[in-house]
């Protein structure tokens, strides 16, 4: 029964090898690792290129995997915008297999610290808009003007944002928060908000026994009434400060499937705000 | 001491004792039953049922635990079909499973929450209702293998004397696996996949080289776990340290160790 | 005499090839039948047959006047030594335990009394095991282990004993200490059904011998004539026949 | 047909032609040895070696594959020393070395990185580099499995008999041992965990069962490698689902039917 | 003559108890040893002890005139059948493949010659395997696994041939047959260790007897008396001595 198949199998290859690669338009594809940075890539790059978000919905290590879909639109893309770091390793991985004009984000971004989430600071996120600028543009010299139009508009908008957020959290004396991933790490930094500390300090750490009652003493001497959370996260320890406490949990999106880059910082910016009214009571 | 002036590490000391036992028990009984990997196995294979209760919007726990039991009662149908090892379905299920899962989640647009950490359990995050749950099925799964005992050794040592015999071999199969199963998942979302795994192995197998009596044997298993779990928590929290991994590493020093003791029997 | 075992009609097979093929053979109560036959003749798988392990191609088999397959508490009565038994030699089992799983089966998984014990150390005492009773059976030499498996099985106090090549490695002499047993057994009106190669031992102590190769060759009394008959049938030519004498 | 016009679907096909050589291989020693289970243990003993190097600041695939290696050959010892099976030390292992790299990683402050991400391999995301160093190695495999298969069937036949005729055991089990350590990192790495274990063990149990030739059992589950891997492939692209878990399913299809078909034997 | 095995002063133990103590022998080129004993007595222990697989706690074993630990390319010429080999069952090997696993032992796991054919061809006929050549292991009666792994070792064309009760399981006619063979082996000058309780045929074959019980009790010609002696002493008291005689 074998050898037929095998004859099967070897012309089925031979048939693969003879298709020549049909040269796919490459043109003004952008292809992105996660929403965010598509977000921000539209503003600078307009309806002149057509951007694609990667990010697959779940992207656990016993699971992750791209669909063929995904695989096409890198194909097709000319540029693959890769935030860096630990994020989107994964899309990291695809752009290379794909040997694609890959543009990571934490190469050009002047930044000693190994946490990755520098998008959801609005000042790094002008960084962040300024890098994709200057790609595209040196793709793509005829609409240079274009693309710097759209990044001056993009970052008077940001310094709008950046007013906005000081101005709403200004009246808050007390900003102190517990949070669980360091997702709004440079958010924190950049606003003053003091983290008095983060439950999971990177991915695949699981808090200590020490590292729980500390949290448990912070909360009860703090009075600390929120710990922030990602919608994805399902930690069975948040359950027990909780139980010890009677602390809330509160999810904050730092991704935002389908959301403006703008309404994503404002949604988060509010809940904050809810969280520093109550604990400032 | 300071450390126990918590109630969520009495509730994990309490919950260490009573996964001691289940696990010692489940633990001989797998490695003598050459399942190792059962519990590996099944606590990867509940992911398919999992992301079923998640897509359909029924109770995620409900459906997994039915789901896994499924999959264990089609093992000896599959061992008797096909004459493979009792390891090898496990094995498929351990990838299918998670395929499933993966594929189900796939049609489910948006954020997914990581449905694998609903196994990822802390003995640090037990609640009070997981106690009582696990007290009931600690006396549960004694009283069976209590009773049934005998019956047991008979069928692991020789199957098809046990069947002529007129013990009922598939029946009782069946309800070991059941518990085992339910025993899997439950202490996986307890404590999380790695420990759960770690304190059913790794005790029972430190322990059988040197004690050649099974009721013995469980005795000592027990007590190697309680004492893996309670200086886990100790040194967990002195060097501020996770305390699962902890656990597991105390566990296999015993086990590195004991293979450097001279064992009764060596030829 | 009442019937304990009566096949008819049986036919078995395996792959494509027919194993047994009509068989029909009895044994009535406080009878001893021995099997022979040459290597590969469908003696153990018989056996298996007869004991309901495998369930035949075709054909009645019954035992205690009832369909094998449909026997619950009557399973109990019968000992069953199996020719290669697939043991989990890792469970660290003492000789003493391994004997007791065959008082256990009859006195229903409860609790053992005193007659237990008793009757354990007298199957102990007559397989020569007694003195190893707290040995771990994969730590014995073979022939031991296999006097451990009979000791099960006589632990059981069976009404019908199935003995597959028990004496397969046990040394001379309580190899004769075990056929003076058989002979008890038999006076007790037990039913016995013997496997064996030693031609010559089993003409001396069987009541009915039953000679097969895939058809049932020969079924009756072991007069010496009728036996070289059927073995030259069974084995093809005449060859040395091997008889044993009492000195 | 379309879907091969891309060059990433060329690429998979190619690895999976030559992945379906290595796990056909691998995964019949595997459960004629009785270690169905080495797969899913290695894969997730790896992280003990990648958090080693993470801390260390070596390279990391380097030292993962080292530390692996050393566990592997850790396991004819800890047999020989215990007495216990040989998936005993894999089950232990799988556990302890997933605490070890928690443990390690608690070391470190600040923001650690997912290690597991190392293993997350896709079919899609195969590159050329990877094609020729898997080219080279399944030939590598091909021609130890070729040159020793008489030896290996004895030892796995009749272990103590093939050292008597003075087999050394020993030495060729270790080197088995070391390529099927070296598979299932590369295999795992180029593929993904669920993808990799599904390969190795799904196809060689089905066709276990069916063929009584081992050498054309080799055959037939390359065959059937390739076929799940085919379909796999043209499936996931037309229903835009994730390709590995589609692999997977269909592999576990083909088990699952041929379990109603009967077999040569039967009793 | 040579001295094809030499043991000297040699004890071991398992646990606690001694199994073998201050045992001397020596098999020479062309002999026919038989070792007897009863159960447990350490037979096979001795037996392993020889082919190398356990190492002994004291004394000198030399094979080959080599120490056995040290041999090498030696090792070809040891054809080895234990008593209860721990097989992979599920492993699907044809009767003739593991035929072939000893040829390929002295071929140097070089492709088969037309020569090692021949004398496949020969062990298989010989053990009147040969009309089920390929079937598979697994699905063998006992009787039938046994001469397989019988030819197997006969296939080495072994120097020295070491039988841990090779016939168990075989009926008659393969029994008459085998001995045959053995008796040709002797005459080629080849030396044969056999492990049986058939004392019966052993004190007909073989050259000289070794009778051990822990102890080496007796170790020369079986003469009867000699040997009634011996067995006296070995299985404790006088029993029924049962002897084979041709007809
Ligand atoms: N692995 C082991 N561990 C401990 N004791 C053992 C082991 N193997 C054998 N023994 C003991 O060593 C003694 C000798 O065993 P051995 O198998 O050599 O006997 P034997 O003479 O071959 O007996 P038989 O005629 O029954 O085959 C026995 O008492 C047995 O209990
Ligand atoms: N599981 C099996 N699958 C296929 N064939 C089998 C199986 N078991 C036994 N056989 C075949 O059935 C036939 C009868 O086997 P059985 O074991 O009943 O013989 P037996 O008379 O007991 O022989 P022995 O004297 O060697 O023990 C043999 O030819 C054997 O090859
Ligand atoms: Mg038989
Ligand atoms: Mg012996
Ligand atoms: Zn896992």
């Amino acid at each position: 029964m074998n050898k037929p198949k095998i004859k099967l199998i070897l012309t089925l290859l031979l048939i693969i090898f003879i298709i020549p690669s049909t040269s796919l338009s490459q043109e003004r594809n952008i292809a992105v690792s996660i929403p965010p940075i598509g977000s921000i890539t539209k503003y600078i790059v307009g309806d002149l290129w057509k951007i694609s978000v990667l990010l697959p919905s779940n992207t656990n290590p016993h699971l992750f995997e791209p669909t063929p879909q995904i695989m096409k639109e890198l194909e097709k893309a000319k540029i693959v915008v890769i935030n860096g770091k630990d994020v989107d390793l994964w899309a990291k991985k695809l752009a290379d297999s794909a040997q694609k004009d890959t543009l990571v984000l934490s190469d050009y971004l002047k930044i000693k610290e190994e946490n990755p989430h520098f998008w959801l600071d609005p000042i790094l996120a002008k960084d962040i808009a300024n890098i994709i600028y200057k790609k595209v543009s040196s793709i793509d010299p005829s609409n240079k003007n274009y693309y710097l139009k759209n990044l001056n508009k993009f970052n008077k908008q940001i310094d709008e944002l950046n007013k906005y957020i000081i101005k709403e959290l200004s009246i808050f004396k007390n900003k102190e928060i517990i949070a669980y991933h360091p997702s709004f790490y440079y958010f924190f930094k950049r606003y003053n908000i003091k983290v008095l500390s983060y439950i999971e300090e990177g991915e695949g750490k699981e808090p200590s026994l020490k590292k729980i009652s500390e949290i448990i003493r912070l909360i009860k001497s703090k009075n600390i009434k929120y710990i922030i959370k990602e919608p994805f996260i399902n930690t069975p320890t948040l359950g027990t400060i909780q139980k010890e406490t009677k602390v809330k949990i509160v999810d904050m999106d730092p991704i935002g499937y389908n959301k403006d880059y703008f309404e994503l910082i404002k949604e988060n910016v509010k809940i904050l705000k809810e969280i520093f009214y109550e604990q400032n009571r | 001491m300071e450390i126990f002036a918590y109630s969520f590490t009495q509730r994990a000391l309490i919950a260490g004792f009573l996964i001691s036992i289940i696990s010692s028990i489940i633990g001989l009984y797998l490695i003598y039953r050459r399942m190792t990997f059962m519990s590996a196995g099944i606590s990867h294979a509940v992911f398919g049922g999992l992301s079923i209760g998640y897509l359909l919007g029924i109770n995620m726990t409900l459906t997994a635990i039915v789901f896994t039991i499924l999959l264990i009662w089609s093992i000896p149908y599959i061992v008797k079909r096909s004459k493979l090892q009792q390891e090898i379905p496990v094995g498929i299920f351990y990838s299918s499973s998670m395929a499933l899962g993966a594929l189900l989640l796939s049609f489910h647009k948006g954020y997914t929450t990581d449905l694998f950490s609903f196994l990822f359990g802390s003995i640090l995050s037990v609640k009070e209702e997981d106690l009582i749950l696990t007290l009931l099925f600690t006396i549960g799964i004694l009283v069976f293998f209590i009773k049934n005992y005998w019956k047991i050794i008979f069928i692991i040592f020789d199957k098809e004397t046990a069947e002529a015999s007129g013990l009922n071999v598939y029946k009782l199969e069946r309800w070991i696996l059941t518990l085992t199963g339910i025993a899997i998942v439950l202490t996986s979302k307890l404590v999380g996949i790695i420990l759960s795994s770690a304190l059913i192995i790794i005790p029972a197998a430190t322990v059988i080289p040197f004690i050649k009596d099974i009721k013995k044997s469980v005795f000592a298993t027990i007590s190697l776990n309680l004492i893996s779990i309670f200086s886990g928590l100790i040194f967990s929290y002195y060097f501020n340290i996770p305390t699962g991994a902890t656990i597991v590493m105390v566990a296999t020093i015993f086990f590195l160790s004991s293979l450097f003791i001279k064992k009764p029997t060596n030829h | 005499m009442n019937k304990i075992v009566e096949i008819k009609n049986l036919y078995h097979r395996y792959d494509q090839d027919l194993i047994l093929e009509n068989v029909n053979m009895e044994v009535l109560e406080g009878e001893f039948l021995a099997i022979i036959g040459p290597n590969g003749a469908g003696k153990s798988t018989l056996l298996k047959i007869i004991v309901g392990i495998i369930k035949p191609l075709k054909g009645i088999v019954k035992v205690f006047n009832k369909d094998v397959q449909s026997l619950k508490e009557e399973r109990k009565w019968i000992g069953y030594v199996p020719q290669k038994p697939d043991l989990e030699k890792y469970l660290p089992l003492k000789v003493k335990d391994i004997v007791a799983l065959g008082r256990r089966v009859v006195n229903n998984w409860q609790k053992l009394t005193y007659y237990d014990f008793e009757i354990m150390d007298k199957v102990m005492e007559d397989m020569e095991i007694k003195s190893i009773e707290d040995k771990i059976y994969g730590e014995l030499s073979g022939g031991q282990q296999q006097r451990v498996l009979i000791a099960r099985a006589l632990a059981q106090e069976p009404k019908l004993l199935i003995l597959d090549e028990p004496t397969v490695g046990i040394d001379v002499k309580t190899q004769n200490k075990f056929y003076t047993l058989l002979r008890d057994l038999k006076k007790q009106n037990k039913s016995i059904i013997l496997v064996s190669h030693d031609i010559g031992i089993i003409s001396k102590e069987v009541d009915r011998l039953a000679c097969i190769n895939r058809k049932l060759y020969l079924h009756g009394c072991p007069e010496e004539i009728q036996i070289h008959g059927a073995l030259k049938e069974l084995y093809g030519e005449n060859f040395l026949l091997l008889t044993h004498k009492e000195e």
